[in-house]
C-alpha cells in the first residue's frame, strides 16, 4: 500500500512543482497575509509577541486551506480519477498518496512562512524551533487529514472553492485553539510541559481524524 | 475470460442494468450498440469494478489488474510527459521495471509515438493523446480491454489506426468489450454484436461476417421494435 | 435583584416566533412538495 | 400521507404545550435571586441547546448506519434532523445573547455553550450546503454521511477546547455530575420544557422527513 501511495504522492508533487503556479501562489499568499497582519495592528498598542501565535496560526490555516483546494483538482483537471479507481490500488493508498502530497505541499509553504514570520515580527524562534516545528506538524496533520477528505468531495461540486472552507473551518478551529495556546506558551519561554495538555489533544485529534478519513475516504469515491 | 451473470443496477428509480448476462472468451470482441442512456457505460463500469452492481455479479479472470480501460477521458496527466505517464500508470499496476521498459518501447513503436515520448501530453494533438491513452491501457498487458466510445473526437485516419491496433490486440488473445452508439465504427472489430436498450440486452449474437450496413438495420429493428 | 424582565420577554417571544414560524413554514412546504 | 399527518399532530401537540411551559416558567417558578427575571430564559435556552447538540449526534449515527446499510431512509432522516438542528440552534443563538446582555453586559461572549452552538450551527449550514451542491442523490447521500460522521466526532473536541479556552458561562448548573444545584420547582419546569421541546423536535423531524419523501415521489430524479 505504501509503495502505491508514495508513487501517487510523487506524481502529485511532480505535477504540482512542475506547474509551480500553485506552490508560488500559496507562498506569496502566506507572505501577503503576514504583511496584512503587520499593517493590520497598531504596533504601539499590541506587542508583537502577544499577537504572534495567532498571526502564525491564522496564516498557516489559510495557507493550508489554499493548498487543500488544489488537492483533488489535479485529478479533475486531467479527468484521471477513474483511472486511479480502476487500478488495482486500494482506496486508502489513494488517500494516503494525496495526504502525503498535501502535507509536503503545506510543509513547504510553512517552511517558507515560518522564517518570514520570525523576521517580520522579530520573534525569537530559533531557541524553541524544535518543539515549535513539532506543534506545527501536529496541527498541520490534523488540518490536512480532514481537508484532504473533504476536498475529495468538494472538488467535484460546482463551487468547490467556497464550499471547502465552509466545511473545513469548523474542523480547523479546535486544533487552531490548541496550537495557538501551545505556541504562546513556547514563545513566552515557558517549558513545553506546560503545553502538554494541548499537545495531547492535538495528537488525539490527529489520530481520530486520520483514522476516520481512512475509513470514510472510500465512501467518497466508490459508487 | 469475462463473465457477466444477471447484472442489475439502478440509479434511484432509473434502471441502468436489467439482468444482463454473457460470457466472453479470449480473442472475442463484443460490440455493444445502444442509444445514449441505455446503460452501456454503466455496464462497462460494473465490469471494470468501478461500480458495485445492485444484483448479479461480474467476474474478470485476473481481477482489476487484468483490465485495460479506454474512454473518451484519456486518464493522463497533461503536465507529465508520455514516458512519465506510462511509468506512473505501470507502477500502479505493479509492472516490474524490465517488463515496463520492454512493453513501453514496443507500444511506443507500434503506436508511432517515438518522436513524442518526452513531450508533455498537454502539448499533443487529440489523435496523439488517444494513442497515448491506448498505450496507457495496454502498458500492464491487460487480458480484458474495455472501450467506452473510444472513437469520439477521432478523425478518419486516427480511427483507422485505432482499429488496426485493436484488431492486433484481439489476435493476441485479449477479450474486448466495445461500447458505442455509432454502429459503423464498432462493427468490423466485433466477433459478437449486442443491442442494448434501457438496461437490457435486446439481442446478442455472433457477427458471422455481417457488414456494418446489415448490422445497422438489424439494430434499428431491434431497438425500435422491442 | 436586578430588574431585567424585558430581556426575558424578548427571549420568550423570539423563541416562540422561531418555533411557530418553522412549524408554519413546514406546513406550507408540505402542502406543495 | 400518514407519516405527514402524525408529524403534524405531534407538532400541534408540542405547540399547544408551549404556552403551558411559558406560564409555568413565568408565573409558577421562583425568580432567581442573583440574575432576576432574565434567568428564566434558561428554561428555553438549555433544552434547545441540548437538542441542537443531540441533533448532530443523530445526524452522525444515521450517517454511520447509512454507509453500512445504504438505506435512503437514513439519509432522509439525517437531512431532516440537520435542518431541525439549525432551527433549534437559532433559538439558542438568539436567546443566549439576550440572556447574556443583562448578566454579563455583552451581547456575545465566546463562552463554551454559545461557541459550541455557533460551531454546530455553522456545521449544519455546511452540511446542507454540501447537500445542495451535489445533484446526484446517491453521491449526495454518501457525501452528507461522511460530513455528518465527521461533524459528530468533532463535537467532543469542541467541548474540550472551548471549555479550556476560557469560559464566562456560569458553571453548568444542571449538567454538573454532582447533584443538580437547582431547587425542585425550577428543575421540574426545566424538565417539562425539555419534554415539550422533545415533542416539537420529533414533530418537526417527522414532518421534514415526510416532506423529502413526498419530494422524491413527486419528482423522481432522472
Amino acid at each position: 500500500m505504501l509503495r502505491h501511495a508514495w508513487r501517487l504522492a510523487r506524481k502529485d508533487l511532480l505535477v504540482e512543482f512542475r506547474s509551480r503556479t500553485a506552490i508560488l501562489s500559496a507562498v506569496v499568499f502566506t507572505v501577503l497575509v503576514l504583511m496584512v497582519f503587520n499593517f493590520g495592528r497598531d504596533p504601539t498598542a499590541v506587542a508583537a509577541v502577544d499577537l504572534a501565535p495567532s498571526i502564525l496560526w491564522v496564516t498557516f490555516t489559510f495557507a493550508a486551506m489554499l493548498a487543500l483546494n488544489r488537492a483533488f483538482q489535479l485529478e479533475l483537471e486531467n479527468q484521471a480519477l477513474d483511472g486511479l479507481l480502476l487500478a488495482p490500488v486500494s482506496r486508502s493508498s489513494i488517500y494516503l498518496g494525496k495526504l502525503i502530497a498535501n502535507l509536503v505541499f503545506v510543509a513547504t509553504v510553512e517552511g517558507i512562512g515560518l522564517p518570514l514570520f520570525a523576521l517580520f515580527f522579530n520573534v525569537r524562534v530559533v531557541p524553541v524551533h524544535g518543539p515549535l516545528v513539532g506543534i506545527i506538524a501536529l496541527a498541520t496533520l490534523g488540518f490536512v487529514a480532514v481537508g484532504t477528505l473533504f476536498s475529495a468531495m468538494t472538488a467535484r461540486t460546482r463551487f468547490a472553492e467556497l464550499l471547502l472552507p465552509v466545511l473545513l473551518l469548523p474542523f480547523m478551529i479546535p486544533p487552531l485553539i490548541w496550537a495557538v495556546l501551545a505556541t504562546a506558551t513556547l514563545l513566552a519561554g515557558r517549558p513545553l510541559s506546560e503545553a502538554g495538555g494541548w499537545l495531547r489533544l492535538l495528537a488525539a485529534f490527529d489520530i481520530l481524524f486520520v483514522a476516520l478519513a481512512f475509513v470514510l475516504f472510500p465512501a467518497t469515491v466508490n459508487e | 475470460m469475462l463473465l457477466a451473470d444477471g447484472l442489475r443496477h439502478a440509479f434511484g428509480a432509473v434502471r441502468a442494468l436489467d439482468d444482463v448476462s454473457f460470457t466472453l472468451h479470449p480473442g472475442q470482441t463484443l460490440a455493444v450498440f445502444g442509444p445514449n442512456g441505455a446503460g452501456k457505460t454503466t455496464l462497462l463500469k460494473v465490469l471494470a469494478g468501478l461500480i458495485q452492481p445492485r444484483g448479479g455479479r461480474a467476474r474478470i479472470e485476473g481481477g482489476r489488474s487484468a483490465v485495460g480501460w479506454i474512454g473518451h477521458q484519456p486518464q493522463l496527466y497533461g503536465q507529465l510527459t508520455v514516458w512519465e505517464n506510462l511509468q506512473f500508470w505501470a507502477g500502479l499496476y505493479d509492472v516490474p521495471e524490465p517488463a515496463f521498459v520492454r512493453r513501453e518501447r514496443d507500444l511506443v513503436a507500434r503506436l508511432g509515438l517515438q518522436a513524442y515520448e518526452h513531450q508533455r501530453v498537454r502539448e499533443l494533438s487529440r489523435g496523439l493523446v488517444q494513442r497515448v491513452a491506448i498505450a496507457r491501457a495496454l502498458i500492464h498487458d491487460p487480458r480484458v480491454l474495455l472501450l467506452d466510445e473510444p472513437f469520439t473526437g477521432l478523425d478518419r485516419t486516427a480511427a483507422e489506426e485505432f482499429r488496426a491496433v485493436l484488431a492486433a490486440q484481439a489476435a493476441a488473445g485479449r477479450v474486448t468489450v466495445l461500447v458505442t452508439h455509432n454502429v459503423e465504427e464498432g462493427t468490423e472489430l466485433a466477433t459478437d454484436i449486442a443491442f442494448m436498450r434501457s438496461g437490457r440486452f435486446v439481442d446478442m449474437a455472433p457477427r458471422h461476417g455481417r457488414g456494418a450496413a446489415e448490422i445497422a438495420d438489424a439494430y434499428r429493428r431491434a431497438v425500435s421494435g422491442g | 435583584m436586578p430588574e431585567n424582565t424585558p430581556y426575558m420577554v424578548a427571549a420568550y417571544i423570539v423563541a416562540a416566533a422561531i418555533l411557530v414560524g418553522y412549524a408554519v413554514l413546514l406546513y406550507r412546504r408540505t402542502l406543495k412538495p | 400521507m400518514r407519516l405527514l399527518q402524525t408529524g403534524r399532530w405531534i407538532t400541534v401537540i408540542g405547540l399547544a404545550l408551549l404556552p403551558a411551559v411559558y406560564v409555568r416558567a413565568i408565573s409558577f417558578t421562583p425568580v432567581e435571586r442573583m440574575q432576576g427575571a432574565a434567568q428564566k430564559i434558561f428554561y428555553l435556552h438549555v433544552p434547545a441547546a441540548i437538542w441542537t447538540e443531540s441533533a448532530m449526534v443523530l445526524v452522525g449515527v444515521a450517517s454511520i448506519f447509512f454507509l453500512f446499510l445504504k438505506d435512503p431512509r437514513l439519509d432522509r432522516f439525517a437531512e431532516a434532523s440537520a435542518e431541525v438542528g439549525i432551527v433549534f440552534g437559532s433559538i439558542v443563538l438568539t436567546t443566549g445573547p439576550i440572556w447574556g446582555k443583562p448578566i454579563w453586559g455583552t451581547w456575545w461572549t465566546w463562552d463554551a455553550r454559545l461557541t459550541l452552538t455557533l460551531l454546530l450551527f455553522l456545521m449544519y449550514v455546511g452540511y446542507l450546503l454540501l447537500r445542495g451542491a451535489v445533484t446526484d442523490p446517491g453521491l449526495r447521500a454518501r457525501y452528507a454521511a461522511v460530513l455528518g460522521i465527521c461533524g459528530m466526532c468533532l463535537v467532543p473536541f469542541v467541548h474540550l477546547s472551548v471549555y479550556m479556552f476560557r469560559t464566562l458561562h456560569p458553571q453548568p448548573i444542571v449538567l454538573k455530575p454532582s447533584a443538580p444545584s437547582l431547587p425542585g420547582s425550577m428543575l421540574a419546569t426545566l424538565a417539562f420544557s425539555f419534554v415539550v421541546f422533545t415533542v416539537l423536535f420529533v414533530g418537526f423531524v417527522t414532518q421534514r422527513y415526510a416532506l423529502s419523501l413526498l419530494r422524491e415521489q413527486a419528482a423522481p430524479h432522472a
